[in-house]
């Protein structure tokens, strides 16, 4: 199948078209059309080792991420990047928009404890200005508005925990 | 009949002290809370006793439910570890009185050392150097320059009543003395109402340097040598070495022979820690004194070829320590202490179940881990989920070997600290032990970027992965079984 | 650019060359036959390239194929590790031929190693202690008995045209000779149409014990010690230890004298080992030298604190060893062979997934293993596939610790030879070291009863087990989920 | 529910019937009549964590053999039982018998490689006999007649792999 492909790099996003088409030879992969057998096996714990064709080798772990996008640990890196299908990227290219956004849904990007809800319904916040605090292992962690905005509710109450990606609050859609 | 000891702790050093028992042929005893009924070291153990819920304040911190378990299992001795109550003199009293034998010091030594002044008193009197600071505030400039003169430059102006950092002037000659005398004077007027100041030496860019000491009942203490533990984030230390790559032998020996006076001074038995602040001129001046095991007491081990925790618990059965002439050093151990956080998120927690764990082996590589694979990490408690300490024969090869270990690792379903420590281990100051105290407070972790191999992997698994997961919903006759992804002929390589 | 090093081997030993390899910042290839595409070795490796059918004989085993996978990669290293090609003269030359760098000894060196007639010869010509023996048929009794009058007894008749065993006869005292070598001479003729016999001096009960030996190019050779490796099933070792607990000081030092003459006898270069029977009068006899490094090499590691295998690559890379003097032993370390075979049923092999792994950690524990978690062990090659390394800081130490990390590691899914080791270190004459390489020919190991504890605790887990299996297959509600089986509140214990 | 249990024992088979019964409140455990509640929790590997009401804990890892009956791992030591239920039990006492004998099929105890096939069809074994060599990771290993008779078949070859438990050949079936 055929995906186009964002990674995520600190020097700034890259985009690469990649497929893949598995076949009784083999896996036959294209890289920005560059086109080569690779040489891929399933390893314990849902990883593949992977075989570059000029022999390099590396262990790859890819996971979905809770954010959306995918992980993949490559050896002791990290490479984050998200992955269309072609339909999919098709559409997206006419929307001119990425990944959703502006949806004012706040969510928990760890799992813990709702200490304290800094806003409440109908409170007006600023983008960073934090809104919930979440306590997990001993730290406190805020929680801060992704951008300015009216709270329209709060979901969640002191006490209360929490899992990755829960809705705390949400904020008025954007305009 | 065997002796049975109760673990009055939870993972890592839980599992710790467990093995300890295990090499003295001690029947160990966990307790749990609700969140750790199935925890490694409940696994691990002989006993196990559910002493309450999840927060540490209604189970690990309750000395009444750890000494209740102890009398129920039948163990006769309890070992706190590190943290929770392992530094409360009453909850040492409590299981002495209990008829328990506590494996730490006497009550009346983590006492003595617990209080900032009574401690500081007791140093100075047993000749330990601390921090030289005025005891009265200053009369006036001169008196301060005096004390300058005397004990050297730069100095801390403090406001007598203040706290917090506020009214505090660094007075870096003795030209600087009498303005910043003013001004801090006013400051402490109007910030405390009062206008007391006094001085203190000012340690810049100290080293955090400790002293491992060991004492038992026959009155014997010795020292073991010291561990470095600069590298510190948020006051936690997250790198610890033994030797100090900065510490000669003659400073060893004073900085052991002040520890060993230290304990002393409280009549101590047991492990305990001598903490030092290491000025730049090689002064050294006494901290604190931690009463109990350390986090980083693995390093001191490899180094010395001792079993500090075994020792523990042959003293507070009444043994003297098993060595008879003072055990030497050699070559060089390293420890990181990996949290479940994640350095690309300004290290947020990242509780969570480990779903594949591959710890480091091989030469001079020792982990103590308080998880397996498969394990959920509970939110409840300390984000440490493991140490990883590489020996070598000397600071380079026990680097190198700890780089190796980390890379080798592998922990997949929640994020930990070893991008972090692979970057630092790549920094020039630490590999030249260029550092202090506060060298992390300015030190910021980047994720790297992707190395081009990395990225191109990283895109054929994604790519392979999401092929097989839209196979899979598409109910597609495609093998399913993860190896029949195994391609038959690479065109790379010589298969026949 | 950064060195490359072909590994030509598989499993355990591959992965502690790769090892070798990260602390030394060289970059590590891997070769695999279909068999091990997917292995632990090739997966720590940086390069890896496939070599052929799993039967030994077309991949690990064919010269051709290494070299070529070496060139395609651009490594410059080729390590042999230990078994498959680690003692082949001819593809040593090979390797050098093809312009790469061998790590081991001079070709010459493991070919005059290699022959048994040859490599007796050069020891007896370098001083070094063999069996004493006659070299031509005795003519009669008389010489027998003058033989044993030099050598002592017992002495062991052979046929000169013998072999397996025939026409051999143990002669005790000078009395026996007249009979036994009628006898001998009487089977021999039966046997072998050939009256000639000899004899040579009959070691009994002897005890295995070999130096470890390091060599470089700047001619220097030191020994590091000797492992004791007594204890041995169908002539393979499976416990070993270092040092030998039966050889003082003074035996050390003739053995170490004789095993560096054995070594420069044949200027050897790299880590070797002599080993040499030891006869219960403190007599020791070369036996023969091994041009490779060692199974058991770890336990000399952790005693004297080098990296043997880092040694072997620096030294062929031309650098000298990295110590200028002679590391000195500390402590008692014991190695442990985990094999994948049933002690049940008579060693079976058991290949098969390994579905559950822990293996243990701690204080003095090493492991080098060659599989994780999830892996699959073939069929085809050697059943090892780890070894547990104990250290202590007495043998005592070392033995506890070792039981200790045999009872924490679990392996499901095949069956391996722990309970066997668990048996044997309960043996008071493995833990007074009374053995010899005999030993283990007359001791049998029976799996141990259950205890009460372990039959009830099976009895609940297989019953749960069952019940959740049959509840599941009739689609009840009951929760499914492992964790649904916590129970909230057990009568023993104290949650509130 | 309620079983038999037999555990293999060197020193002699023992009986126990043993009874659970997961509730809300954990697990009730009777052992030959003994009742008390157990405190069962799943460990990571199908194993469990085992809290005897005495408060002594053990790992336990139940299996199924390849054999039949099965085998559960506590701690370090090794369990073998055979677990039978009521019905099953009741069944078994009437036939008078134990599970299936004298089925006459000589099965591989290990995975292997066939290196030799010692007894052709028609051919007379006895017990213990030698009837067909595997090889596994370097090693050969007998596979025995277990009782005297007659070789009815033969279903395996020389350079065949065979997995566990997998029939390497049949006797005439015992009388």
């Amino acid at each position: 199948m055929k995906y186009r492909a964002k990674i995520a790099d600190p020097t700034g996003d890259r985009s690469v078209e990649v497929e893949v088409h598995v076949d009784g030879e083999g896996v036959l992969v294209s890289l920005d059309g560059r086109k080569a057998r690779w040489d891929v096996v399933a390893t314990p714990g849902g990883g593949y080792s992977i075989l570059r064709p000029d022999g390099r080798q590396a262990e790859a772990v890819p996971r979905r991420s809770p954010e959306g996008g995918m992980k993949v640990r490559v050896g002791a890196e990290q490479v984050t990047l998200e992955l269309l299908d072609e339909l999919t990227a098709r559409a997206q290219a006419v929307a001119g928009k990425g990944v959703s956004r502006g949806s004012g849904e706040v969510k928990a990007a760890i799992p813990g404890r709702v200490l304290r809800v800094l806003a409440g319904p109908g409170d007006q916040v600023s983008q960073g200005q934090p809104v919930v605090v979440l306590e997990a292992m001993k730290m406190e962690n805020d929680v801060r508005a992704p951008r300015d905005g009216v709270v329209r509710s709060v979901e969640v109450a002191a006490g209360q925990a929490v899992g990755t990606g829960q809705v705390l609050l949400v904020l008025e859609p954007s305009v | 009949m065997t002796d049975r000891l109760l673990v009055a702790n939870r993972g890592e050093i839980a599992v710790r002290i467990i093995r300890a028992c295990r090499d003295l042929g001690i029947s160990p005893v966990a307790v749990f809370s609700d969140a750790d009924r199935s925890s490694l070291h409940v696994r691990l153990a002989d006993h196990a006793v559910g002493i309450g819920p999840a927060p540490a304040r209604e189970s690990y911190l309750v000395p009444q439910k750890l000494i209740e378990a102890a009398k129920r299992t039948g163990a006769r001795l309890v070992h706190p570890g590190f943290g929770f109550l392992a530094e409360n003199a009453a909850f040492a009293r409590a299981v002495q009185e209990a008829g328990l034998v506590w494996v730490g010091p006497d009550p009346a030594s983590i006492s003595a050392m617990g209080s900032k002044t009574e401690s500081r008193a007791r140093m100075k009197a047993a000749g330990v150097p601390i921090v030289p600071g005025m005891t009265t505030p200053a009369k006036d400039p001169a008196e301060i320059a005096a004390f300058g003169r005397e004990h050297g430059f730069p100095l801390l102006l403090k406001a007598a009543a203040g706290g917090g950092g506020k009214g505090m002037r660094i007075v870096r000659s003795e030209d600087e003395v009498p303005a910043a005398f003013e001004r801090a004077r006013s400051e402490a007027r109007s910030f405390f109402a009062d206008d007391a100041v006094y001085c203190e030496l000012y340690v810049e860019h100290p080293r955090h340097v400790e002293v491992q000491v060991l004492g038992d009942r026959t009155g014997r203490v010795v020292a073991l040598g010291e561990r470095e533990c600069s590298l510190q984030r948020r006051h936690q230390k997250v790198l610890e070495e033994c030797p100090s790559p900065v510490v000669s032998p003659e400073l060893r020996a004073r900085m052991e022979e002040a520890a060993v006076a230290a304990a002393r001074s409280v009549d101590y038995v047991s492990a305990g820690t001598v903490e030092f602040l290491l000025a730049k001129d090689g002064r050294f001046f006494f901290l604190e004194m931690n009463t109990r095991i350390q986090v980083e007491h693995p390093v001191t081990e490899m180094v010395y070829g001792v079993d500090l925790v075994a020792e523990m618990i042959r003293i507070a059965l009444g043994e003297p320590m098993s060595f008879a002439s003072r055990p030497e050093p050699r070559g060089h151990a390293v420890e990181c202490r990996i949290y479940a956080e994640d350095p690309a998120r300004g290290f947020a927690p990242s509780p969570g179940t480990i779903e594949r764990l591959r710890w480091p082996q091989g030469p001079g590589v020792r982990v103590d881990s308080g998880v397996e694979e498969g394990d959920t990490i509970p939110l409840d408690y300390d984000p440490m989920v493991a140490k990883i300490v590489a020996f070598g024969r000397d600071r380079d090869e026990a680097l190198r070997r700890m780089r190796r270990a980390l890379n080798e690792t592998r922990v997949e379903g929640i994020e930990t600290s070893i991008p972090f420590f692979l970057a630092l281990l790549d920094d020039p100051d630490v590999l030249s032990a260029a550092v202090s105290t506060q060298f992390l407070e300015a030190w910021k972790y980047a994720s790297p970027a992707s190395s081009d191999l990395a990225a191109e992997v990283a895109l054929v698994a994604a790519a392979v992965a999401a092929t097989r997961e839209s196979l899979a919903r598409r109910g597609s006759s495609q093998p399913r079984s993860p190896s029949a992804w195994r391609t038959a002929r690479p065109t790379f390589g010589h298969r026949e």
